[in-house]
């Protein structure tokens, strides 16, 4: 089996690199704290309660980019499907608390979710107060505990970073983001896994006419493995997953995250929006905003995620909001 | 030889082969966490035993609870699932064990509080197919080997650790990575038991 | 080898069904020309010189997408790797043209020169006038004559739709557009190939440690091969060679285009982006306008391209005018 | 069986069994244009081929001049270099063929213009390493033939047409896809001139 090639300089500075790239192009939006994995907005914001962000590096532009107007106060990039460690994310939280506490959004893994619980505590004897609303929108699985944080993740920060510009408290925010999070469920499938840049091997081994259902973000398999199906069974699998997952009824209004795993072709996601638009408007639900692109990756994995969130009054706002990261550009949807 | 007490210096040389011996074996973790996870079990290993070896070749061996919590705070920093959890099992160990002599009683004493600062911090119990199903059979194996000494207790523990890697073939995973899989998890080891294995040999061998 | 896989109905339905996605995610702003490859704006501008872009698929969003403000009146779609045919073509400019005459801009590939040369002398027989500006921005290769048309094309198309909104003439619009297309030069590696989905089988073959250097976009391969350098050496070769191309100097200003041709991670654009500026800084060499993203594709080909665009007053407004396409979103750079 | 005017049935016959044979050529062309180009050449000239067939298919063979034309649209229709140039070929024999019969002559005269079209079109001389290297000697021989009947003079352009795809072996392309590649173009034949080979061998072949 061939090596999968990547262009970097050694695999141990690819996240250092990463991030001195971001901070070059953002023209001074963002900086590093220090010499730490650490992407802060340059400007401190103040009297608010603060955005931290971050997970395992690997899913670029996602988490470690998303700093910037509507989105995060600072992130924080562990290495490669590898959650950051505690003092990198305490270092992150006091670049940008303000006194009023600091939400952590993240997925939910085990690695991450020990490093920020450690972290928390050590901020906590810091005086620093720390919430965490947990990314665990994947469909695929349906014990709460288990659901892995996947592409919705994209939409649940920046309602979480809405929250922290409007409300008050770290309760509050927590509270609107844990509410707004149940109106948000993600579905992924991939052909061909991503590699870690260290190895050059593919995370798994799947056949030439196989797909894996319910794929994770990290080259973990998915639920269930199957025969390469035809995109429109595919899309109407997905979409019905997702419809029934949150209750989707005639004249809900959603919006909808198309997320590129890496290496889709953008006619693939073509085809599914439009197989998943035929569906949607059969069963009179509206979609009245759509993001497409490659937003939450894993590495040159080929596959793709449908995120649905159902939109209420105060989610549009919140979701429709002005956002802008240096690294992705605007992010105002269709 | 049978030491009754590990001396700082020799439990230093135990500890460097140690680390040597993880970052030696990052290809096999890798392969391991490929069936099971996302790849990298043998990367973060080797990155956090590469900084704990380097902590340690920094510094002269001064007591044993000194050389588990330096190790201890460089697994922490360097991240991951393992970083934490590899982290917590020899911070605690080190607090634990403090700047007393290494003795039987006090290794077993300081490796129980360590399985269950881990087993809360992971949040885990017995059969979840995770490190816990070798740190904590090796552990009670030591402790229940203590009247022998602490090198002929650490020589059960790294039995009882290879058993309990062999044991996490026949479960199904619930928590990490592999809890998705479900049926699938079944017949592969899990990686970070291995690593224990291998700390628990490194451990118990002398040079 | 193992064959790629790709998510779709079949292979002959995936332009159509691209094109069809494309129209169910713009809300009414581009439409179909009947069951033609043709997108266009679905509200006809008027007295205007009309710009229709295109030329084969597989490379999407570009050209497909690139419809609406601020980019093309019509794109017109070939197969996979295959250039639109006469008729194809003729329908495009037929169904934008305001009188004013039509402006092409595709890419210097054989086929879409003699394709789009056989729709103009048809188009001319019924009395609309036609000019092409060719993409040929490969800066690789030294004959102009020879020069493949890359990923500076967004450039191009971009500054080809404001003159055709600003400037009177046909003439005026095609002067101002070769003119400008002087100061744009595009250097791309590849170090796997992308495939046809008709296939499933890599354009060429490739050793575990070689880069293709010079690259084109359609998988036929570049100007030479050798070992994969580090990411910096690499990023320093392109960079020098495209200096030399434009001959920058101190104080000079460009823009800056990085494309992903499929499957480039995020962090492997960011380490060029780093080492680049690095050297550009170096030069004084300012870059005011930095766009990255997955723009001109090769299906899953992984590698990507640097585009300098020398900007001079002119230049930097028409550039920097607004851009908004449905499939794509705002095109404003960093 | 010599013929000395082809009959439209004949030709018709002729046509589809070419038809065929590049659709059934599909894998071999793509694999010649992965050597040299993006890999795409069988998959257009089966589409081509398949809507000249299907063209065929749905109308009586009237004459050879109409027959011709037909195919031409619809290579031209089918996009891409070879549907232009292809194109070109048929529709620039079925105008100058007209209504007449196809005897030798008729078919020299026909090859010829067509010859000269699909050269202006493509803006190519001998030795780019084109289809032109095969159909311009296809032309000739057949010129030069055309005193020994059409059947024959068809199949001394097919000899003549096989014989330019070996020579496109050595030559270094300076058209297509495959120019950038410079003396990496040697040793491969060019895609387009096996095109040419196989229908002229189409061509006069009696079933
Ligand atoms: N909740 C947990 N508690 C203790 N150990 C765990 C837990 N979850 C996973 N592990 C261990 O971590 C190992 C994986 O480590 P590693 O590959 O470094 O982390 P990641 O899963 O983040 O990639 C698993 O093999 C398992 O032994
Ligand atoms: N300028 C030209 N004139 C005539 N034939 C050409 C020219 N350029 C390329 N060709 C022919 O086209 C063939 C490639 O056809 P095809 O693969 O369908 O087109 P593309 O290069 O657009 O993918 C080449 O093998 C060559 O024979
Ligand atoms: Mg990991
Ligand atoms: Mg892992
Ligand atoms: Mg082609
Ligand atoms: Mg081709």
């Amino acid at each position: 089996m061939s090596k999968v090639k990547k262009i970097f300089n050694a695999p141990a500075r690819i996240v250092d690199e990463t991030l001195d790239g971001l901070v070059a192009l953002s023209n001074g939006a963002v900086v590093r704290e220090g010499m730490w994995p650490v992407l802060r907005r340059s400007v401190k914001r103040t009297g608010k309660v603060a955005l931290v962000i971050g997970g395992g590096s690997g899913h670029e532009p996602m988490y470690t980019a998303f700093v910037g107007e509507g989105f995060a106060d600072a992130s924080v990039a562990g290495e490669i499907f590898a959650a950051p460690s505690p003092d990198q994310i305490a270092v992150a939280a006091r670049a940008v608390d303000t006194g009023k506490g600091v939400l952590f959004v993240f997925g939910n893994y085990a690695g991450d979710v020990m490093n920020f619980e450690v972290a928390s505590e050590i901020l906590a004897e810091e005086g620093i107060r720390c919430a965490t609303s947990l990314v665990a929108d994947d469909a695929a699985i349906a014990d709460p505990d288990l659901k892995r944080g996947i592409a919705g993740a994209v939409y649940q920060v920046k309602l979480a970073a809405w929250a922290c510009e409007h409300l008050d408290t770290l309760d509050e925010v927590l509270a609107f983001v844990e509410t707004a999070k149940k109106n948000l469920s993600t579905f992924g499938v991939a052909v061909r896994a991503g590699s870690l840049p260290h190895t050059g091997t593919p995370t798994f081994e799947i056949g030439d006419d196989e797909i894996e259902i319910g794929m994770g973000m990290h080259g973990e398999r998915g639920v269930k493995r199957q025969k390469l199906p035809l995109a429109d069974d595919l899309t109407a699998e997905i979409t019905d997953h997702l419809v029934a997952d949150l209750n989707l009824k005639a004249g809900d209004e959603i919006a909808v995250l198309l997320d590129n795993f890496g290496s889709a072709t953008y006619a693939e996601l073509m085809i599914v929006n439009r197989k998943m638009r035929m569906i949607l408007n059969e069963r009179g639900i509206v979609v009245s905003r759509f993001d497409i692109g490659a937003y939450f990756t894993c590495q040159e994995m080929s596959g793709f995620s449908l995120s649905f969130l159902r939109l209420n009054p105060d989610l549009k706002v919140a979701l429709n909001a002005p956002a802008y990261v240096p690294g992705v550009g605007q992010f105002g949807g269709v | 030889m049978t030491n009754e007490v590990l001396s700082a210096a020799e439990l230093r040389a135990r500890l460097l082969r140690t680390c040597q011996s993880i970052i030696d074996s990052c290809d096999l973790l890798c392969q391991a966490d490929r069936d099971l996870g996302d790849g990298d079990h043998g990367v973060t290993m080797a990155r956090a035993f590469t900084a704990a070896k380097e902590g340690l070749e920094a510094s002269a061996p001064v007591s044993a609870g000194a050389d588990f919590s330096m190790i201890g705070s460089k697994l922490m920093g360097a991240g991951g699932t393992a970083g934490i959890v590899f982290g917590t099992w020899f911070s605690t160990l080190g607090r634990t064990v403090a700047d007393r002599a290494l003795d039987a009683g006090t290794l077993a004493a300081g490796m129980t509080a360590a399985a269950q600062n881990v087993q809360a911090r992971g949040k885990v119990v017995l059969g979840e197919k995770t490190m816990f199903d070798a740190l904590s059979p090796a552990v009670e194996a030591l402790t229940a080997a203590v009247g022998n000494g602490a090198d002929a207790a650490l020589k059960q523990a790294a039995v009882a650790a290879k058993a309990g890697v062999d044991a996490t073939r026949q479960m199904i995973a619930t928590k990490g990575k592999a809890k998705t899989l479900g049926e699938r998890s079944l017949g592969f080891p899990d990686p970070g038991a291995i690593s224990v294995a291998l700390i628990f040999e490194g451990l118990s061998t002398t040079a």
